[in-house]
């Protein structure tokens, strides 16, 4: 019977009834979707201020990179929320096209961290460990602006969620998958090819000849990984386009270089970047 | 100290990649295999969909509901197999590849379900729910399966939902070529309930919204074959009863 | 001098201090955008649920309607922020990109609800006064989440910010240009066209009759100011056309009603939605 | 009652868009005449950068640079005039009309501010700014407006400064042909200082993300030029200072 | 020292690009004048539209196409100021800018020619031709211009002519909501005698063959309103001829 | 009974269209005859076209140009044809089917002129016109047309133009590798005097914009090659003065 | 000294390509005239396709389709012509340049094949083939045309299939117009049968997959217009048994 | 009572398209057989390109060719095994399925055979073919193939040429930073004699027009190259003859 008059309570059909719980095993996950893309877009901007500080002049001195170093802790604290609301597997994936664009930038920022810190690409392991292990943040630190509320989940049948830990133990490890961590090294390789081209002008401290071969390994590598083709690799192939187009810039700048004497002349008094050039 | 000493050791980054690239094909495997068995369960989900459909061309709808009864099985042991494939905890990472076939499988399952309540004989639809509208504990019943075994994600089943109204309209259509003039009230009301249902949700999701849109049609179409009996008193003339 | 080794304090040139300076101007302005982005993705968020909630079959009577104006309230203490924020007329057409997007889902919120409740689109003046009208939050309901956190601006050179008001008087209008009542407006059609489809089944309260008359005087409206061309109307074409569409739709539903005797007859008991149709 | 007893009163509702109509013929008169007044400041901004691309083909820039800076006040002028049609407190709502016009003065007004240091000529540039980036007062100072007539934006001011490296490396490209070989080493100098100088900025917004990374190329082909001479001690052999 | 060897023909090449100058700033300003005259058809042909398109709202159209019929001059009138400004026998060249114009002054032209036909009373439509189908004449007589002071392209008499059947079809729906039950028929008998017309072209431009596809549907939704009608025998039972 | 009443108009309908219908047909078969000669012409423009592109992998170009001068004439003979069949003032209406083949024809005649001049024999290029710059007349004196044979439109010649300095600048950089550094000074001039020349006219036309934006790169180009040469005491050190 | 190495191979690439240009020409030269044969078979088809839609407006098809079914063989003797121009076993290289046409013939064959059966008289549908569903050899008995001389390929006949629905839906609707009620119903059970048995095929290729999904609104159309005569009592009672 | 009246021709309807269903299912089943063959070879050829695009850095090119020349028989026995499921003379209908893999094994093994020159060792090229140009036989060679068990369309053979010339000049690049200074002169000829070739052919094939016009701007880029060289006295002073 639909309502007759405005306040007349509304008498609601047995299927509407059951519609109602549906409503709100809808509404857990549309809640969960809406935190994580918040929380998501939150990481995006804190990472690229990370990427935009490591292009900075000064950014190689100890200083200024354990600046940068506490900057990515912070995007850690962010992320142990993000691990917290998606703590089951079926979460995990159910909500990845929420959470992966954030994950993907964090890890641009700690593969450009980590090459201008160590000078290689960090591996899957190192990553995991040394960017992915999250500590919980102290209450007052954490930035109120990012406390994600948990909507008490009203109808536990739908919401698979696993026992949630007894003693919430002081960390997480958020599960990187290989897609996540491709996704991150391949958007790094266009910022590797910045810093190798400020580079070559003699203005900044890394060796074009090494950031060839390093864009060129990491884009074999792709390459490896696409011949096998398959499902996920749709998402690469723009990226593995895109690396390639750094790849030839950089070998452009290597090239005038070589023909020029080879070696980037510091404008400013001669630095020692005088390194054998080899490959 | 120069900034860049040490070279990036090329040969530990290739291993890297070579990793990558195993576990890359691991996961092509799977998608393999599940796409393979997922085009067994189309297979099986066209015929029972061809025969189904059969319900407009059929004076009487019971046998044809029996028979179709027998076909849900193997649809739901098909997606059994594809299911045991999946990983441990990885339903949505591969669901993409039958999530199409899970819609189609409540569809067809709601339309049984409906259709045997219609027949006013509730024997075909199993004595538990006495609605007509199917849950998804029915959808299991119809494929003899359980929620173990084969999972039907919520948002799927409601997608399903909204293809019943369509048919409904179609078979109310050819019951006033047929002449039975009594089902096309209580299949209003069926979609005007059903319609209701859908208006308590929040829809967020775009496709769930796009069909919910569609499903106003349906409604309009069902009210107009009752007007059309009720002003040539085809139809007893009690207010249809929403059942 | 550029610095040479990892410690040295860096000399930087004069050309690079006065940098430093624009840096700044740029960081509050880059601050307001992201700010205001979010706070608009926020509105965005409220005005949806109460478009949701105003299409729901109790929507028509008293005290959902209520509990709906409640909602609405909680977005004008979001608006309250953003006019707070871009509180001088330069920054309030410099960031309309940002604010926009969530004032016109607003807008569209509000004129469905005034449609449904008091059978009238709202003229512009009515907007203002009924729902851009906007008192200073209490502290203690303001969500902490939306607390926009302001950045002390170093250099007011650029930040050409009018003397902040003495005492925070109760309450602020936001300032409601004809482009933006506009978008508002049509995007509420297409709700609109919503409603009177929902009606035409016999199951809504509304009259597609009469709804199909108030989208064709819209849609005259539009045409009329399109008609005089000019940049903004851009903005206003894409709108107009998606307009048409509704009115189309709303067209067939009377004219298959019309055919049928003309009369929406609810399938369940006879509602008293027995209007004279005419136009 | 009914819900809808009162009928929507389609005179008032048109009413309401009358009045739109009319206040957007208004806009639109702003807007023309705000089209047509930036015509002519595009106009006077064409023949002062094609005088000032002479540059590239004249010996000595000194004569042209004086030439040059007469033509600066009518492209002020027309600036003034423009954002005199601007009604209060709406610069930012229709300064897209103009927007190009002013980073292209700022563009003009850097190179020459440069060009005359380049000279070792401060004379020209005015005693104030001795250094050799030209900020937005040196910008105002000659194209005689200030502030308050002229609003020069930051971003458009970054975005016209971007543009002065490519027109340094060409002349430096033509003054080595014309074997004046001091001149590459400054304008090295210039380039390197003004790339670190945006190195200091956190840059979002994508168009000046954009002018910067090309900026990249132009302080290679600077450093390239001054490696040219060095090698064949064309240039005295101090290291270039950066003025 | 000069960079280029003195070139005898630089002095003679920009003499020669002056002549060339002069014809192409000559051009341009035809192009200019013609593009602001041609905005200003824009405006009046909105204008007539918006109240065109007010028939689909109006219980009678009979006062509206007086109305409207008032509203043709001034287009004309723009049209035969623009075609003024066209150098001699260069219409081809400069068309493309007012093109669209003509386009639309067609298509309301004979809209409003078949409208009123369709209310019975051919007077407004001017005596001399009885037929629903308006001809270039019509039009002329309408904008009160004459082939000499305005040239209507046939293919842009065609192209706006293949707009009236989307507009009839919707005349037609809003007539029977109206319960104007006889215009569909003749609506429909008028669109497909069109459409028999277009057939017979041998349609190579692309344009003119989309919109001629396009006609199609309208032809088969006017039929569907006139089937609605007859079988409610809500309109007259006879079936129109259509030779 | 009749659906469509007898409409005395439906044969009036039909006769306006027939006449449509021939008019149609005229048209369609002037296209399809120009299009076909239009063809013709591009076959001897690409045989024009590959010979003249073997300049750059010759080490002179003097005879390769007496052997292209031949193939100018066959290519102005189909103009001439292709102009013949288009109807009295219709020029502009068909002129796009072969306006491309103009445009070539333009190109090539003014890289032939200009490649004559840069072998310091003006012989071959005709006593008349001593500036590299090719004019209309020397396009006609090559193709052995004459402006009422074969019609230049301006805006034809200016886009020719425009794609002479993309193949003067190839021509200079082979000219180098084959250590005949005196062409690229003389390149530059050139390129430099008709940039300048461009930059006079005020370009409406996007697609003429398009092209004079991109001469800025070859300007460029050509300095930079001037510059190698001069650095490198390769080229005479005078440098060349561009009035 | 010569920069690149003189070649031997330089003059043996040329004669491979020799070759190859020659191959090249030869089957430009077969596709050329294959596309001039084809315009001739479509000009064709244009007339037949126009007298057979007018099978909507006229009282009885009957004299309509004898008249067709003379315009039938020129198509075959076209399509015939142009299968003789195909070298030897390479039908297949070159059948997209005439397949819409073979596509085109079948259509309009199984649209007269149906229509004769429809008019209750099958004599003008030649004995052979009693059922409505028209057979690859019917189509070759209408167009006077065997498998030899006219390859008709599966696809294309099944997709010339496809279109035939729509056109009976049209013709049901004219029918009910001309109040000849007993049309519908056989149009609908020869639909539905169509349907089904299209159903039976899996269906992969896209374009057949797309227009074999369009034909589910046709069906439920046709449906619509039997529900609307039943109801009305306007077409016999019997219910019409699809088998 | 039946629905459709008892339709003698349903039975037969299904019978006609029974035989349909059978020939229909056969091709889809060559069709599915030859997609997942021509799978098995994309996964070779991606493997082989991979191996062959590391070219670019490695110093030495010998044992990488070698090493790539292993990988091309499992393509070429691939390319065979789909063949050899084409039906008898439908070489054409099917051959859009893996008409990419041969363009790209054509392109592979072309880049191989002309690698295997530039390394001024023709030995690794096979004997017979002294010239840098592969030709279809040189491709056969590499697969292990021969015309008999796979065809190369001529189409798809010079699809597969065009894309050598951008592999060539990024290999040139990549030589100068390894300081390998006498490649680029020979790229440089043998794109030059390669462009020349192809400009021969009358290109109506838009996709490989495109390719066509691509390789103007590798042929620019190789003589820069050349240019760069020769300017800086790094490669060998003589000038190739480009015959
Ligand atoms: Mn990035
Ligand atoms: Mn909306």
């Amino acid at each position: 019977m639909a309502e007759q008059s405005d306040n007349v309570s509304q008498i609601v059909s047995p299927e509407e009834e059951l519609f109602m719980g549906y409503c709100k095993v809808l509404d857990v996950r549309q809640d969960r979707n809406l935190r994580l893309t918040k929380t998501s877009r939150d990481i995006t901007v804190l990472s690229k201020r990370c990427i935009f500080a490591l292009l900075r002049p000064n950014a190689t001195c100890q200083q200024s990179l354990d600046n940068i170093s506490q900057q990515l802790e912070k995007v850690q604290e962010l992320l142990y929320f993000v691990c917290e609301d998606i703590d089951n597997s079926n979460d995990f994936w159910r909500h990845r096209k929420q959470w992966t664009p954030g994950l993907q930038e964090y890890l641009e920022a700690c593969t450009l961290y980590h090459f201008i810190r160590y000078k290689v690409i960090p591996s899957m392991q190192e990553v995991e460990q040394q960017y992915l292990t999250l500590r919980r943040p102290r209450a007052s630190t954490a930035d109120a602006n990012f406390q994600p509320q948990h909507v008490n989940p009203t109808l536990p049948q739908d919401d698979d969620r696993l026992q949630p830990e007894a003693d919430h133990s002081t960390s997480l490890k958020f599960k990187l998958t290989e897609l996540d961590y491709l996704l991150g090294v391949a958007d790094a390789t266009g910022e590797l090819m910045r810093l190798g081209i400020t580079a070559a002008t003699g203005l900044g401290q890394a060796d074009p000849f090494e950031i060839r071969s390093v864009l060129g390994t990491v884009h074999r590598g792709f390459r490896l990984v696409l011949a096998k083709g398959g499902y996920d690799t749709h998402e690469l192939n723009s990226k593995v386009d895109v690396m390639q187009v750094s790849l030839q810039k950089m070998e452009q700048m290597c090239y005038s270089l070589r023909i020029r004497g080879g070696r980037p002349l510091g404008l400013l008094p001669a630095s020692e970047s005088q390194l054998a050039a080899d490959d | 100290n120069t900034l860049f000493r040490k070279h990036a050791n090329s040969k530990i980054m290739s291993d890297v990649f070579q990793q990558i690239a195993e576990t890359f094909e691991r996961t092509n495997e799977v998608r393999e295999a599940l796409r393979n068995e997922a085009k067994e369960v189309e297979r099986a989900l066209r015929e029972l969909q061809t025969l189904m459909l059969e319900v407009h061309s059929r004076d009487s709808t019971e046998p044809l509901l029996r028979e179709a009864a027998a076909l849900f099985p193997p649809v739901g042991e098909g997606l059994a197999k594809v299911q045991r494939l999946v990983p441990e905890g990885q339903y949505y990472r591969f669901c993409g590849i039958w999530s199409w076939s899970v819609q189609q499988a409540c569809f067809l399952a709601a339309l049984h379900h409906c259709l045997s309540h219609l027949d006013g004989d509730s024997a075909t639809a199993g004595k538990t729910n006495p609605s007509w509208l199917a849950t998804p504990e029915d959808v299991h019943r119809l494929l003899h399966t359980d929620p173990s075994s084969v999972t039907i994600d919520l948002e799927d089943f409601l997608l399903g939902l909204c293809l019943v109204p369509t048919e409904l309209v179609r078979f109310a259509t050819n019951c006033v070529i047929r002449e039975r003039y009594s089902v096309p009230e209580r299949v209003a009301g069926f979609i005007g309930n059903l319609f209701n249902c859908f208006r308590r949700l929040n829809l967020k999701n775009d496709s769930l919204r796009k069909r919910f849109d569609g499903m106003k049609y349906e409604v309009k179409k069902a009210e107009e074959i009752v007007y059309d009996l009720r002003i040539r008193q085809l139809a007893g003339n009690k207010t249809p009863e929403v059942v």
